[in-house]
């Protein structure tokens, strides 16, 4: 196996700045479908954590919870992160959300007023 | 350093958490034996640091590169005189407060507890010993938090309502402390690139993006101002350290909150450094004028408690003013001050601490005005609580006296007189707040039946680290020439 | 201020915001701990974001992917000791809640205090 | 108004957040400072410095071990401070506890987690030991095998779950992970490196892959079974029924 810095990829993009302030697209991602995906992935991390934060029953703020760190698991997996993303799915979806769920049972589940 | 020496530092941190993975073993063969071989694993690691006396060079540092990566890409520790001072420092500290443990704890924490208590308390002293000798920004924050996390718990271990609720206030606001931290290196990295102290030193520099350099500090200030209790950011403070179990009083207000504000220094001037005083000045004055707030703010509110142990806390928070307001200054006189401080603060504090858990050990009682007369009763838990009250005025020849003066010479060095003299009104109100509690203790008598009349102090066990620290405040008030000239070589080094 | 080419750190920024006001504002101590940990993970975005690079690969060799075109691993393993510390604070937080609930019969965050002072 | 107040903090916040965000190096250009600076030389030469191809297991375990100590230092110290504020599970009286599942669970369920926990237990098993290889190591399978315990408690209650894996078979493991460590660190010492060294110095070149290979498999191992203990260790004391041990008031 050769790992040189020239073999076989068109674009090593070693000297990068021009390449990169062309368009807006192209700084985000290669393709349309990427950026358009990447952004969808935002948006819903956004979406989650403030549905997690106003949600009034706590049960369903934990279970928006586990939703927000999947999400948060797919979108470090688009940044090429996979053992982070097996620990966020396993740590934060699995067992962060099962300490919340035992505590919620050992207290009280609505918010008080 | 060469030969086996060099493996000293590295080892005076990993042993104690060693010690505390192997705690449970102990606990399951002979359960009195935990506390005896907690102190043992902290005594080595003491014995260690003592076997390095004269092998630090004062101007300059011993590197110790873990695992044989060469600095930028491995981890390395960067042992300096001050590093090594406060390590030493705090393996003393602890050792004491651990030894002073064994007969208090019994009393307030329940039996399967005990064990936990101890290993908390080997993980508290190691991430200290760690905290102040990395040389790398994230092991900073993994000793952070592991320092953190221990003192949570150790607040909350007598399971007592109110120490609950304090830790979980401590908690409320150290842990997104914590984050701002990482937050702070993520903004230092994505500009630098590296981790290493040294390394970003020289990148600091040299990288452009202004803006996130300052905010990088900025943020990072915030955070360990929290973890320090300056100021506006000490709500946690005077509930935690007057709650938790006095030895553990002594800690964390003895080291905890000054280590995190050397931690501030350490940024300021390892990371930072001198060079880049135009990226971190403004936040320097600002973190200047919360330390002078601190120190009139904490003296005048610990002359209103009615709580001993309170009144300490709330001295502890005009003490940290101290320290910032010392290495501000931007001298070496102010730094040597602050670091002096640092340890004479965590002296005599830690004596305060132990000598009001005598009194609540022997008699239950926690207000002020209780302590009339206390002197007929318990004479030595009074004198040593008179001796360190006596240093943390700052009055000759005591420690605090050595490091007021510098503190204060640093200050008008710097042309910074209204520091100064804030820095003097700070000594003027702690002289009200203590010789207050020491004209009650010897010149007044109490109620009837408050104190008996015949001499009934603490077990041995308890009085003698209340009295090695009561004379440790003289020791290092006399005999300060011995470090201070090293101290200031080394202060000048990192300011230079 | 043109925040699309760092439109990663933004929303980490924006989520960090949401947790940091929900840990302030929100009186449910469980609400307090899952902004806590909202923005424990809105750090690691922005760590893990700082450490992409365009077009690169996971930094796994052996799929004769050119060590140039891989993503930056470093903050990769600092965000997973992080990951643990997050998990630790957050199992010590809610052992925390339980007792206080316990000793309290509240998790409303103005009870907790108002007793505190009534207690003097 | 206090809310208002803090709104209008925490969003000035945000705006000021944002601000430095926008003038941050463009995010992913191969020309930035973290691209260009310590980097490279991760991706060029971990394979051949760690003999892990995974560099990121290579980093964590090997150019950045003490962090890892730390790590699980942290993790110990967590079920430490539980530990210290909840007491731990009683055992042997453990039948006396209500079952905590809650949610009574059906013959589907039941039969679905019995199915797949064993599966989930071997996954965790390939993800420490091939993490050296492929994404995985020592925490993320100790993660998994915590998940799927956690698991199988809610579905068939603290009792059973506590039965599989016994307070006496946890509490020696807990501090497993810290203690490898430790005495691999110790061995780079007495190998004629420093702290944490794999590559021992006095041991011919010839057998460094080989040496450097087997102890890392040794510390993810060591991880992988001290993370997976210290989070059920952590999950049994926040289930335990309460009013067995109540604290000193």
């Amino acid at each position: 196996m050769v790992r040189g810095r020239e073999d076989s990829f068109p674009l090593p993009t070693r000297r990068g700045p021009r390449r990169f302030r062309r368009s807006s697209w192209e700084v985000m991602m290669g393709s349309s479908w990427d950026v358009t995906l990447n952004v969808l992935l935002l948006a819903l991390l956004v979406v989650t954590a403030l549905l997690a934060v106003s949600a009034r029953d706590l049960l369903a703020a934990v279970i928006v919870f586990a939703v927000y760190s999947l999400i948060m698991a797919l979108t470090w997996q688009r940044l090429q992160a996979p053992d982070l993303a097996l620990t966020e799915a396993a740590v934060g979806a699995g067992v962060t959300t099962v300490l919340f769920v035992v505590t919620i049972f050992r207290t009280r589940r609505r918010e008080e007023e | 350093m060469s030969g086996v020496f060099r493996h000293f530092p590295v080892l005076m941190i990993t042993l104690p958490i060693a010690g505390a993975a192997l705690m449970p073993f102990v606990s399951y063969l002979r359960r009195e034996a935990v506390p005896w071989v907690s102190a043992l694993f902290l005594a080595v690691s003491g014995v260690l640091g003592l076997l390095l006396v004269g092998r630090i060079p004062p101007d300059g540092c011993v590197g110790y590169q873990l695992g044989g990566w060469e600095p930028p890409f491995g981890i390395e520790l960067k042992v300096d005189f001050a590093g090594y001072f406060l390590m030493m420092v705090v393996c003393g500290i602890s050792l004491l407060a651990l030894l002073y443990s064994r007969p208090y704890i019994a009393r307030e924490v329940r039996g399967g507890r005990i064990t936990a208590y101890y290993v908390l308390f080997l993980l508290l002293s190691a991430s200290m010993m760690g905290f102040v000798v990395t040389g790398d920004i994230f092991n900073l924050f993994v000793f952070m938090e592991i320092l953190a996390l221990s003192s949570y718990a150790l607040v909350a271990v007598t399971g007592n309502r109110n120490a609950v609720r304090a830790a979980f206030k401590y908690l409320l606001m150290g842990a997104p402390s914590s984050i701002m931290v990482l937050l702070g290196i993520g903004f230092l990295y994505s500009v630098t690139g590296t981790l290493n102290m040294a390394d970003l030193a020289a990148r600091v520099v040299e990288t452009g993006y202004r803006e996130v350099l300052i905010a990088s500090f900025a943020v990072l200030v915030l955070a360990f101002m929290v973890k320090a209790a300056i100021f506006p950011l000490h709500l946690w403070l005077p509930d935690a350290h007057s709650i938790a179990p006095s030895p553990m009083s002594a800690m964390l207000s003895g080291l905890v909150v000054a280590v995190s504000a050397f931690a501030i220094a350490r940024i300021a001037f390892s990371v930072f450094t001198v060079h880049a005083s135009g990226l971190t000045g403004t936040t320097m004055d600002a973190l200047a004028a919360a330390g002078a707030a601190a120190v009139l703010f904490g003296g005048i509110m610990a002359i209103y408690q009615r709580d001993f142990k309170m009144m300490i806390a709330y001295s502890t928070i005009s003490h940290m003013g101290y320290v910032v307001l010392g290495f501000t200054a931007l001298n070496p006189e102010g730094l040597t001050g602050a670091v002096y401080h640092v340890l004479d603060h965590g002296i005599a504090k830690a004596c305060l601490f132990l000598c009001a858990g005598n009194f609540i050990y022997r008699k239950g009682y926690r207000r002020i005005n209780q302590l009339r007369g206390a002197w007929r009763e318990m004479p030595w838990t009074c004198f040593a609580f008179a001796l360190a009250a006596w240093s943390v005025i700052g009055l000759p020849p005591s420690a605090g006296f050595i490091s007021k003066w510098y503190l204060v010479y640093g200050n008008v060095k710097a042309g910074r007189v209204p520091y100064a003299v804030i820095l003097l009104i700070g000594a003027i109100l702690a002289a009200v707040y203590c010789f207050r509690i020491i004209y009650y203790m010897f010149f007044q008598s109490g109620e009837e039946g408050a104190w008996r009349d015949q001499v009934m102090d603490v077990p041995v066990g308890m009085l003698a680290p209340t009295w090695i620290l009561s004379l440790a405040t003289l020791f290092f008030g006399v005999f300060s020439y011995f470090f201070l000239d090293s101290l200031l070589k080394a202060t000048a080094g990192l300011l230079s | 201020m043109n925040l699309w080419p760092n439109l990663h750190y933004a929303v980490a920024m924006v989520l960090f915001c949401i947790g940091l006001y929900t840990v302030i504002m929100r009186r449910n101590i469980i609400k307090k701990i899952i902004g806590l940990n909202i923005m424990e993970t809105s750090v690691f975005l922005f760590l893990i974001s700082i450490g992409y690079l365009e077009g690169g690969a996971a930094p796994v060799h052996g799929h004769g992917v050119d060590p140039s075109r891989m993503v930056n691993p470093l903050p990769q393993s600092l965000i997973l000791t992080a990951i643990v510390v997050a998990v630790s604070v957050t199992a010590l937080a809610l052992s925390l809640v339980i007792l206080l609930y316990r000793q309290f019969g509240t998790l409303d965050v103005s009870r907790l205090f108002r007793e505190e002072e009534e207690a003097g | 108004m206090k809310r208002l107040v803090s709104l209008f903090f925490i969003g000035a916040l945000a705006l000021l957040l944002l601000y430095v965000v926008s003038r941050m190096p463009p995010m992913g250009d191969p020309g930035n400072p973290t691209a260009t600076r310590v980097v490279p030389r991760y991706l060029e030469r971990a394979e051949e410095e760690t003999h892990a191809r995974n560099v990121v297991t290579g980093i964590i375990i090997n150019y950045r071990g003490f962090d890892t100590l730390g790590e699980v230092t942290v993790i110990y110290c967590a079920l430490a401070a539980v530990l210290a504020v909840l007491g731990r599970e009683k055992r042997g009286r453990i039948r006396d506890y209500v079952e905590l599942s809650g949610f009574p669970s059906s013959v589907i369920v039941r039969t679905m987690v019995a199915l797949v926990v064993p599966f989930i237990l071997l996954f965790s098993l390939y993800t420490i030991l091939h993490g050296e290889i492929s994404p995985g190591g020592g925490f993320q399978g100790g993660a998994v095998i915590g998940a799927s315990m956690i698991i199988f408690t809610t579905i068939y209650g603290l009792h059973l779950s506590s039965v599989k894996v016994s307070q006496g078979l946890r509490s020696p493991l807990e501090g497993s992970a810290v203690i490898t460590f430790f005495l691999v660190g110790v061995l780079g010492l007495f190998g004629g490196g420093n702290f944490l060294t794999y590559a021992w110095p006095k041991v011919s070149q010839a057998l460094h892959p080989a040496l450097v290979t087997w102890l890392t498999v040794l510390v993810e191992v060591g991880i992988g079974l001290g993370g997976a203990m210290v989070l059920v260790s952590i999950l049994f004391a926040m289930v335990r029924e309460e009013g067995a041990d109540e604290p000193l008031a």
